[in-house]
């Protein structure tokens, strides 16, 4: 007995499923259909941090991602500057990925210096936030700056001495420090923070970070970590917050890149649910067919 | 001419037809990219009414920083318009991939590699050759020829030669007679991680895993009248974990047969493991999906302008 | 000179391995082992070699020692917070040596099978009847990564094999060192199989550092080449899958193992074989089949069964904490919970 | 002397990076180590570099099937070195710097090395990266098939993970009674989602975890005792 259907499908060109994710995707991308997400408290516990911290506290931004995990992180990196900004902390930036200098430098151009670079509060480079650019080395980098900044970087990303910059007075190390929120797509990146400069100088950190590295991090949580912010789906629940709590501009679509995202997402997670249940019927046709029958 | 070849066909002119409607017909055009002229010592515009020839003259370094189109400083932009069209085209080169290998894949691909191993040599001759090694060596040098910031009063370290010379070892394999000398750095390499991973691994990895472990198979947990009463979510979530970390421990037992007993524990030991590859699987399927979006939001907004995001 | 060297038991055992083949093999394992004396030889130094060490190790070693001494007033030569940790150490290695040493000594110890192992030398087979080349990829890392190190022993087995059935072996790299240590590996296996001439340079070669520029390559390069067996040995990222389905839509048989724990569930759903983390680092001892190394695997075994005695002991006091708690001093504080023995004394970490 | 000198500077060297662990004067060699693998390794890149010139001319000299890719290979490899060495259009930031021609930071935006990375590189990168998406579509719809116990377990738990990831989870909480006016709405499937990654999840990486510290220690006492050389060749 044979089925031409099961047939087919037993024969079926992977291209078919690489055709049906394009669609999966592309189409709520045209259609403009994005998805909303409800918080959980990893997520949560950053943004009352954030919220908690008195006005001018230290937070220093660790941007260890690249262009090729910007899709996931460069929305959470947004988010969380703009809300950082919105409470007037100061900020320094920092990566100790070689890639993730210009996406320092694109945050702070979207962020720092298009929503809050004029007006009576805003923010000024050397005062209210800074750039220290790249740092070579790894853990070692990060151990070295918990130890003695200027030892493991004398300028900043411009070229200018940290002793010119007022935003570095009275800050020789990382232990100065309110709250270190990293953005991190693997190694090195969050879990080198936590090891070696969060838990041994006892600063609250906080990490965004890709799906993938959220298993690897995960037990961090809540013990080493204030909070974690995980992939595409924790910058939708923190955008959604700001967009809650400060919905002028944030719960403009404009402003929501993960939003827009979220529609991708949840018809891409259907194609999935479908092609394993599909996989599955085919797997159990064929099982049936060769089962001789009395 | 054969089914495929004429579907391809029909899909490139129908592309080209597209492109050609949304450059020439539509207001915002296709991957058009303008610019505004900064003096970059001193961070001030330059009016864009200003000629090319007129700028260079008056100031000695103008940077430029992308603006949009409305801006009135704003002017077009050859080279990152280009560069756009460049990307997009690039984009749908290694999409090609997905169908089958092919001309327009190579030609990425042999752009991609070429481009990427200068780069690498590039950032680290930059960061590592001049930034490390010759402002530790020559910091006169390195301030005078390109690090004007790096502080006088530094001595030069020649400790920094060992790794040098070192580095420079490796270049002895490519004469026979003292090719063996190419293995010196190599065991100094190897040497340093065995000896660097041995104790941070034992740390991280074996003490640190088995410390966060230890967990109490029964907890209680303070009720609303003040008396302690089982906290039945967090007893049942501590023995699953204690029993699956045990269960996998002995499954990666290389000495002792999978039978009997210690056979039985592996195999829940293996259960647990599916579990997990299951779930990590899954948890990574949304960051991998974000990416395919972000390429097309790149082709469809970025390039062709036909979503506003 | 060679610093030890047994191998006439090797030769021996990898005989009986062949011969028998498969799981028998390994249950048939008995080690011929030779006494230690026979095994060590002495290292005799040159003035040159004293010197260069001098420079290249103990003269920077101790600078450094005395510059960061300097500044403190008393010199303490060993941290007493890493004491519990240090004898953790000790205990670990010392066991591990002990059963190497046993297992020189002529000592037989069972291993059990691994399947991802046992389908190495058939995955090598099938390609040479095939006629088709064999893919090795060593990780995207460098060899600071002891993933990468495990991954190059590996292949000096597999490369060793190949030279055996002349099947041509592909090794691209994404580092300049990893493709130095892996042509000495390769050279090395090509002599031990007793055909110089089998090592090719040119089949091992740097593409790009870059993760996916790298991996465009080699995955064009299974289009074209459509090797019928791939290794993916080392430390990998994102880039798991895309070798695997790539390997997948050309047919090949594929034998995955990484320490990298985000990639097993990838390489699970799309390789045929899958050395899950430490099965990776044993990998090359069992295919050397030297009984030193076959000793470490039970060495290994034996930090496995202190980690579990230490965690079911850990859990039963902290239970007996949870259940019976110990009340407070007569100062009134509290007294330290039992199992804080176990979490801050025996395992505090270094 | 070419293999016992290697292995004695393997296992010192090595020795020396454990003891440093435990012994506060000499802890900082093994940062230096590091530092100083960094430039062994920066160094070693030109090797790196010398060879995929090799490898690419021969191809192009044998008129191997292909050549013509080789020279793009070879063309853009120059080109980007070129560009990025002499910092083409990269200009000072600083008034101070300007007397200094080179001091402009090599990837300063606008400038041809940034042009090349941003137009490029970034582009082909990220695009191979996105494929992964397709690939985790076909991957799931070929291996996640209930062939015994545990693939049963493997796509069962990526099936509850899947639905539990989106707000889709929501469909859940279709048959449960409406939530308590104030309360959080509760759905099943995330918590079983969370509760499979903070138990299961967290449970078989410990345990690999654990394995792997000591495959490493055997590993790293196998190269510091010199029983296993293959990364150092053989004997000549």
């Amino acid at each position: 007995m044979t089925s031409p259907l099961l047939n087919k499908l037993n024969g079926l060109d992977r291209r078919w499923i690489f055709l049906g994710m394009a669609l999966a995707v592309l189409s709520p991308i045209l259609l403009q259909i994005g998805s909303d997400e409800t918080p959980s408290p990893p997520t949560i516990k950053l943004f009352d941090q954030i919220e908690r911290l008195p006005e001018g506290s230290r937070i220093l931004m660790a941007m260890d991602f690249d262009p090729t995990s910007a899709a996931e992180l460069y929305p959470m990196a947004l988010g969380f500057t703009r809300h950082c900004c919105l409470r007037h902390h100061k900020l320094y930036f920092v990566t100790i990925w070689p890639t993730g200098k210009p996406m320092i430098e694109s945050t702070i151009k979207a962020v720092v210096q298009a929503d809050f670079g004029s007006g009576d509060r805003q923010y000024v480079y050397g005062v209210d936030y800074m750039n220290l650019g790249y740092l070579a080395g790894d853990a070692v980098a990060i151990s070295q700056m918990s130890s003695d900044i200027r030892k493991a970087r004398p300028q900043d990303a411009r070229g200018t001495s940290l002793d010119e910059l007022s935003i570095m007075s009275g800050v020789p190390s990382v232990k100065e420090m309110d709250l270190i929120v990293n953005v991190s797509a693997g190694f090195p990146g969050g879990k080198e923070w936590v090891q070696y400069a969060a838990t041994p100088q006892k600063i609250p950190i906080a990490i965004g970070c890709t799906g993938v590295q959220s298993t690897q991090l995960f037990p961090y949580y809540p013990d080493q970590l204030l909070g974690l912010v995980t992939g595409i789906r924790g910058a939708i629940e923190y955008e959604t917050m700001l967009a809650a709590k400060y919905p002028n501009p944030y719960a403009n679509r404009n402003k929501r890149p993960a939003f827009l995202r979220g529609g991708a997402q949840r018809w891409a997670h259907r194609l999935m649910i479908g092609l394993i249940v599909l996989g599955n019927g085919i797997h159990l046709a064929n099982r049936y067919r060769r089962t001789p029958r009395r | 001419m054969n089914r495929e070849t004429r579907f391809w066909t029909a899909m490139f002119l129908g592309g080209c037809l597209l492109l050609a409607f949304q450059s020439l017909g539509t207001e915002r055009g296709v991957g058009q990219q303008f610019v505004v002229r900064v003096d970059a010592t001193t961070g001030k515009i330059i009016p864009a009414a200003k000629e090319a020839s007129d700028v260079s003259a008056a100031v000695k370094t103008v940077i430029y920083e992308p603006a949009a189109k409305g801006d009135p400083e704003a002017i077009w932009s050859f080279s990152r318009t280009a560069g756009i069209w460049i990307a997009a085209l690039l984009t749908l080169c290694i999409f090609s991939y997905l169908y089958r290998d092919n001309v327009f894949y190579k030609l990425a691909e042999s752009i991609i590699v070429g481009v990427s191993a200068g780069y690498w040599i590039v950032t680290n001759f930059w960061e590592v050759l001049v930034a490390k090694v010759l402002v530790k060596l020559a910091p006169d040098v390195a301030r005078y020829a390109f690090l004007p910031d790096t502080p006088t009063n530094v001595k030069a370290d020649y400790l920094y030669l060992v790794p040098v010379v070192l580095g420079c070892m490796v270049f002895c394999r490519l004469i026979p007679k003292i090719a063996w000398m190419g293995r010196w750095p190599l065991a100094f390499v190897v040497g340093t991680t065995a000896g660097l991973k041995l104790t941070s691994f034992l740390d991280a990895d074996f003490v640190r895993q088995i410390r966060s472990t230890v967990l109490p198979l029964v907890v209680f947990s303070a009720d609303a009248s003040g008396g302690s009463a089982l906290d039945w979510k967090q007893s049942i979530q501590n023995i699953v974990i204690v029993i699956s970390v045990l269960s996998c421990v002995t499954y990666f037992y290389f000495s002792v047969e999978h039978k009997g007993l210690v056979g039985r524990i592996s195999r829940v030991g293996i259960w647990v493991l599916m579990i997990s590859f299951g779930a990590s699987f899954a948890l990574t399927v949304m960051g991998r999906i974000t990416l395919l979006t972000m390429r097309l939001q790149f082709l469809f907004d970025e390039w062709l302008g036909l979503v506003r995001i | 000179m060679d610093f030890h060297s047994d191998t006439n038991a090797k030769k021996e055992i990898i005989t009986t391995r062949v011969k028998s083949g498969g799981q028998s093999a390994f249950e048939s394992l008995v080690f011929v082992g030779k006494r230690p004396w026979d095994c060590r030889e002495r290292v005799r130094f040159t003035k040159k070699t004293l010197a260069m060490l001098l420079f290249l190790v103990v003269f920077p070693a101790l600078s450094l020692a005395d510059e960061s001494a300097g500044s403190t007033k008393q010199r303490v030569w060993f941290d007493t917070g890493k004491t519990s940790f240090a004898l953790l150490t000790i205990a670990i290695c010392a066991t591990v040596i002990i059963c190497t040493e046993l297992a020189r000594r002529g000592k037989p110890f069972y291993v059990r099978p691994i399947a991802g192992l046992l389908a190495m030398e058939e995955a090598v087979g099938r390609a040479t009847e095939m006629g088709k080349p064999i893919l090795f990829v060593p990780g995207i890392e460098d060899i600071k990564e002891i993933d990468t190190v495990a991954g190059l022993m590996v292949l000096s087995s597999v490369a060793k094999m190949a030279a055996e059935y002349d099947t041509p072996l592909e090794v691209p790299t994404s580092r300049a060192l990893v493709m130095t240590a892996a042509r000495e590996a390769v050279q090395a296996a090509a002599l031990a199989a007793g055909r110089p001439d089998y090592y090719n340079e040119d089949r091992i070669h740097y593409i790009t550092d870059e993760q996916f520029g790298y991996v465009a390559s080699v995955c064009g390069w299974m289009y074209r080449e459509k090797p019928a067996a791939c290794f993916f040995l080392g430390k990998f990222f994102a880039e798991s899958l895309f070798l695997a389905e790539a390997g997948n839509a050309v047919g090949a048989i594929q034998i995955a193992g990484t320490a990298e724990t985000t990639q097993l569930p990838f390489f699970v759903a799309a390789c045929d074989y899958t050395l899950l983390g430490e099965e990776l680092f044993a990998a090359s001892a069992y295919l050397s089949g030297e009984p030193a190394q076959m000793g470490m695997l039970k060495g290994q075994d034996f930090g496995k069964l202190a980690a579990i005695v230490l965690l079911l002991f850990g859990c039963s006091l902290a239970t007996w904490d949870s259940i019976s708690p110990r009340g407070k001093s007569e100062e009134g504080q509290n007294l330290p919970r039992r199992s804080q023995w176990i979490t801050d004394t025996v395992l505090k970490g270094g | 002397m070419s293999k016992t000198v290697p292995i004695l500077i393997a296992s010192i060297v090595g020795f020396i990076m454990i003891v440093a662990n435990f012994s506060p004067p000499l802890l900082p060699v093994r940062q230096i180590a590091e530092d100083w693998f960094t430039i062994v390794a920066t160094i070693a890149m030109m090797l790196g570099g010398a060879n995929l010139c090799l490898h690419h001319l021969k191809k192009i000299s044998d008129r191997e099937a292909g050549w013509g890719f080789s020279t793009v290979t070879l063309l853009s490899f120059f080109i980007t070195i070129a560009v990025g060495l002499l910092k083409v259009g990269a200009v000072p930031e600083s008034e101070q710097q300007l007397k200094f021609a080179w001091s402009g930071p090599f990837q300063q935006e606008g400038s041809g090395f940034w042009w090349i990375y941003q137009y490029l590189f970034s582009p082909i990168v990220s695009t191979m990266f996105a494929l992964l998406a397709f690939y985790v579509a076909s991957a799931a719809f070929r291996a996640f098939r209930a062939k015994n116990v545990e693939a049963i377990l493997l796509l069962l738990t990526a099936l509850i993970v899947l639905v539990g990831q989106t707000r889709d989870r929501e469909i859940t909480s279709l048959f449960l009674p409406p939530p308590v006016e104030g309360a959080l709405p509760y759905f099943p499937i995330a918590d079983l989602t969370e509760f499979i990654r903070k138990t299961f999840v967290t449970a078989g990486q410990r345990a690999i975890m654990i394995g792997i510290a000591l495959g490493v220690v055997a590993t790293s006492l196998r190269i510091l005792l010199g029983l296993d050389r293959s990364y150092l060749g053989g004997d000549e």
